[in-house]
């Protein structure tokens, strides 16, 4: 748990702002973090926010990059900013080329890459998100989720350690929204460390493994976000609405028809937790079905095909936007796009099969997740890996012309 | 609002040509037509270039003939001034009481200049619908266009389609609370439209400097283009119509329709 | 006002290229040097000329036509100097002609003269006079802004009459299209005048 | 329940869209409804709002308005937009005059209206979105919530029969939002209808009596909220997601573990109904507190004041944008901005008593609700009114200079 980026008693006041934005603020994000800043409008989160990638510099106090304080000059600036990217609120100030490729393609460029190393990168940075085949298209032309995701796309073509979202979902809508918190995910679970900015408690409950409150410059409280969110005269203070699920749990627990404890955060666990406090446990059902889990990496699409028309599987979720972009290449018709793995839970309870096709480390974040609810919960749901093919088609196709 | 061009050229049914040949037709049909000295060639290339931004490029026919009608108001205007500053050879019309005839030479002349603009907008449109800017973008910068020049135009492209919109949008919301309704409200709303427009293109221009500078902006915009191969047999048939407008053009040029 | 192609005749349209390309050949070394003293100057100017693009495409109330162009760009001659205008009067009239079909390309090197060069050289000149006097600033934009695209129409109306002298000579060819298209240029300029010092207006008062 | 609004067998293609946007949508809004028309990010929502307010015209099909076809000359479209008001996503498109002032005046003033006319006009509808004392702000320095209030001030200044929303709480933070529902539920107490387009589900869920459930240009479904949104399968192809409450209590539903029946729409409700699950009903607690009910157009500041200082009220709360208006001239401190009547009726069971300021339509509807959780818990709670004052401050302040 290093400390990758830290604020040091950080104030700020805009050129003609009437109070400071920023007054006092001092926080670590810790590598390989997923953390989020939550806040209501001019709390000081998008300041702060530009404070970390020396855009905006302090009046007074220090912002320090792997232990080491900013510069200001332009080549250590240049430096930060590859290490550390920064993702617009509003897409359309960030995109800036007249194609998508063009337009991930400007951070590489100017980083002084080779022709062929920015092609790489494109392309790379392209499939991560999703969007292979969209190299020629102007960005007028898309929707707003696929704007979000060229942005991103254009910042990742930069490879930066740390990567800063300013309201990530802001003006998606939902799916949309979970396939850019999906990625998020993803990215953090490939090591990147993710700061988030957001006044979405929901989203952030979900999300992240620490949040940071703030209001009115100042930084109310930090901790994991079911203790952060527990506290409704703090969220009152920030302005902000405790999460449903988790506002609905503190109040069964203060009337004491659930024990306290570490608050549920998602319907699934919420229905356990009620189970288990009317019947002492959570009651044994039929079988539980089965959970298939497929690596889109290694697997060809035939096989995938073959197992869902024998009948064995009754519902398809997707996970990550390589997977996403495998599955549309193959023309398989998906039941899930977002929420997979809860969902699949949910239906492997009621006894119906399911497949989860994935790619690279969240094949990894599946399995976890699904023995940790069966360690939670007691009933263990069997997951069945899809064996590779004997002659696997590539996993990657090369770059549409 | 107007209907951009450059959207239907994203999508048109010649979209895998080659850039390079649709811009060499349409630049040389263009100059064909500017400089024939007869009305039949810029109209054979008209009716040419129609049939194949309608069949080959696919394009709405009810698009393509308001396009047609941009250039008429203009054209009109200035024909009837040439028809009446034009006075000799014979006279076919005369203007009762006033000293105004139209002549035979300015009846020609006038036939020449509408084939002309016909032909050279027809042109024009194949380009337009069928040829992205994006594309065009890349082909001046192997021509070896200065760098900055390139570069100023892809910035000015990518933000005319977001003022574009937000002027859209700005325009419907006053029409809703009934601007534009007699004629001194509407130089009013358009007043207050083209002063909101200028505070949000500043705004731009602000938050653009600001994304660059994230993104490590160092002066280079863009990335190497790849060039798309030009497939032979179409650049034959490119070669050929062309050839056939220029001798039609050559063997046409003396006739007179009047 | 934009001559449509295929109007303008050899020797014409190649003459005005000719004498526009000085003007945009000192644009654009003066526009690399403005880029690499000022970086963010490219941004700016990139914003200045989609703005002029859509306020010369927009349509004026009651009029089926706009002309904002010259005054578009007589703003940036005032920020940037008139050649670096001229570029973006240049590029602005390419992306006319082609997503709008406003113009075109043969003729671009006489409109570019017209509305990127001599119009905002009109512009920028009153709007320098008028603040060295003194003068009331409204009236001054309101005055640099008609004349501006009155003196663009003059320019169109001279171009026209060099390539189409007809047998009455140029005087008299320039007459007659001064005369015609003074029935939609000359009100589409007061309103203009009028628009540009309302925006002015609106500017300063925020 | 008269139809005053419709549309019949709608269809709609823009000029260069590869698809229809509309194809064949037939809606009803009832006079004095409050509908959501509900759908993800393209699927067809603001076209057909902007059919309703004749800026776009159907391909076929009609549009009625109070039954009668909308006409599309000049004439017939003024007169159909003053009585359809339109308030756009993005406030900063529509705020575009210099002041306050003078954006509110912008629909009058195009009405014809007198000067006096005028001013009236624009003191009423600030007043009523209670931002009186704003005239001369230069709308760019407001904030994101404060925008939108002042784009729906100069809606309500032309006095439209019909308010028509496009993502009202786009890009607003929580309390923001919840004020501008508020708002919106205000206008529709006083008889406005009032539509709304979202893909907020929880909001339409919350918020409307009536939701059209729209995707690719068609409606999929029509009906009560808690109707609509509890079929997965309908929100699965419209993709969206189900209100997370609702979910919640359907997979409990499901499971056996809560008996089914109409869904609880707040914490407060479902906390009883799980209550209720477990032992049957909602257990006895001590005394219930009290709810003091306060019309601030018939009490002076200094009654108020009396009541608070004398101890006797723990929370404070304000609903609606003039009692919250009066609540900041008297200097009064407040508890609660927003979801005031649950959170006072929470703090009631657990003996605490809670003091509502509010105005004019809504002190019944307060009255309502609080008699209908009576009703359906069996725990009634006293509702008493503050009594007006010997001497009644006027009600409403004249404008400010």
């Amino acid at each position: 748990m290093t400390p990758l980026l830290e604020t040091d008693n950080v104030t700020y006041t805009y050129p003609n702002g009437p109070a400071p934005a920023l007054s006092g603020v001092s926080i670590t994000i810790t590598a390989g973090s997923k953390t989020a800043l939550v806040g209501a409008n001019g709390a000081g989160k998008s300041t702060l926010l530009l404070m970390l990638n020396g855009i905006l510099r302090p009046d007074s106090g220090e912002v320090r990059f792997s232990g080491r304080p900013l510069a200001y000059d332009n080549r250590s600036l240049r430096d930060l900013r590859r290490r550390v990217g920064f993702v617009f609120q509003n897409p359309d100030v960030q995109i800036i080329a007249p194609t998508v490729e063009a337009d991930v393609a400007f951070g590489p460029v100017n980083l002084g890459l080779s022709p062929d190393a920015v092609r790489r990168a494109v392309g790379d940075a392209l499939g991560y998100v999703g969007l292979r085949g969209y190299e020629k298209r102007p960005p007028h032309h898309l929707s707003g989720g696929e704007k979000k995701r060229v942005a991103i796309a254009g910042i990742l073509a930069m490879e930066p350690a740390v990567l800063v979202f300013d309201e990530p979902t802001s003006s998606l809508d939902p799916a949309s929204s979970e396939e850019v918190m999906e990625l998020l995910d993803e990215l953090a679970s490939g090591g990147r460390t993710v700061l988030v900015s957001t006044h979405d408690v929901e989203l952030a409950y979900r999300w992240a493994d620490s949040v940071i409150l703030m209001e009115h410059g100042r930084v109310l409280a930090r901790g994991a976000p079911e203790e952060v969110f527990s506290d409704h005269d703090l969220l009152a203070a920030a302005r902000l609405k405790p999460p449903a699920l988790l506002d609905l749990y503190n109040e069964l627990a203060l009337r004491g028809v659930i024990a306290p404890g570490a608050p549920p955060k998602s319907v699934l666990e919420f229905t356990d937790r009620v189970e288990r406090a009317m019947h002492g446990h959570v009651p044994d059902r039929d079988e539980p079905g089965q959970i298939y889990l497929c690596n889109a990496d290694l697997t060809g699409g035939d096989d995938i095909r073959a197992l869902i028309r024998s009948g064995m599987v009754d519902h398809v979720g997707a996970m990550g936007t390589r997977a996403k972009e495998f599955v549309g290449r193959e023309r398989i018709l998906l039941d899930y796009t977002y929420g997979v793995i809860d969902k699949c839970i949910l239906k492997a309870l009621n006894g119906e099969n399911s497949l989860i096709i994935t790619t690279g480390g969240m094949v990894g974040h599946v399995q976890r997740r699904i023995a940790e609810y069966g360690d939670e919960s007691g009933r263990v749901i069997p997951v069945t890996p899809v064996q590779e093919s004997a002659s696997p088609e590539p996993s990657r196709e090369p770059a549409l012309e | 609002m107007y209907e951009m061009l450059d959207d239907f050229a994203q999508t048109n049914g010649l979209r895998g040509t080659s850039p390079g040949l649709k811009l060499f037709l349409g630049l040389t049909s263009i100059l064909l037509c500017v400089s024939s000295p007869g009305p039949v060639a810029p109209l054979l290339v008209a009716v040419s270039l129609s049939v194949a931004i309608l069949v080959l490029a696919r394009i709405p026919p009810r698009v393509y003939a308001r396009l047609l009608l941009i250039p008429v108001s203009f054209a009109v205007m200035s024909i009837i001034v040439i028809l009446f500053i034009t006075e000799s050879g014979t006279v076919l019309v005369e203007v009762p009481g006033l000293p105004l005839a139209v002549t035979a030479d300015g009846a020609n002349l006038a036939i020449l200049l509408l084939a002309r603009v016909f032909g050279g907008m027809c042109s024009l449109f194949f380009i337009a619908l069928t040829t992205p800017m994006t594309e065009v973008f890349d082909i001046l910068k192997r021509l070896g266009v200065p760098t900055v020049l390139i570069d100023l135009a892809m910035l000015i492209y990518r933000f005319i389609f977001i003022l574009i919109e937000e002027a859209g949008q700005i325009y419907r919301s006053q029409v809703m609370r009934l601007g534009y309704g007699r004629f001194r409200e509407s130089v009013n709303s358009f007043g207050m439209l083209a002063g909101a427009l200028f505070l949000r293109t500043w705004e731009s221009g602000e938050a653009l400097v600001l994304a660059m500078d994230a993104r490590c902006y160092d002066g280079k915009l863009g990335i190497p283009g790849d060039a798309r191969p030009v497939s032979y047999p179409a650049l034959g048939v490119v070669l050929v119509y062309l050839g056939a407008v220029l001798a039609v053009s050559l063997k046409t040029g003396g006739l007179l329709l009047i | 006002m934009h001559i449509m192609e295929g109007f303008l005749p050899s020797p014409w349209w190649e003459i005005w290229f000719l004498i526009s390309l000085p003007f945009i050949i000192i644009g654009v070394y003066q526009l690399n040097k403005l880029v690499q003293e000022k970086r963010e100057a490219l941004p700016l100017l990139a914003v200045a000329g989609a703005f002029v693009f859509v306020l010369s495409s927009l349509k004026l109330p009651s009029f089926n036509g706009s002309c904002s162009h010259p005054t578009g760009t007589g703003l940036g001659a005032v920020l940037f100097g008139p050649c670096i205008a001229g570029v973006l009067g240049l590029i602005v009239l390419v992306f006319q002609a082609v997503f709008l079909a406003h113009g075109g390309l043969t003729t671009l090197g006489a409109n570019v003269f017209s509305m990127g060069i001599a119009g905002p050289a009109v512009a920028y000149a009153i709007y320098k006079v008028g603040t060295r006097v003194g003068a009331n600033t409204y009236a001054t934009v309101f005055v640099a802004a008609a004349l501006a695209d009155l003196f663009t129409y003059v320019v169109t109306s001279i171009q026209l009459a060099l390539a189409f002298p007809g047998t009455t000579g140029f005087v008299g060819a320039f007459t007659a299209f001064a005369a015609i298209f003074a029935v939609t240029q000359v009100p589409l300029a007061i309103i203009e005048g009028a628009i540009i010092m309302l925006v002015f207006k609106y500017i300063v008062d925020l």
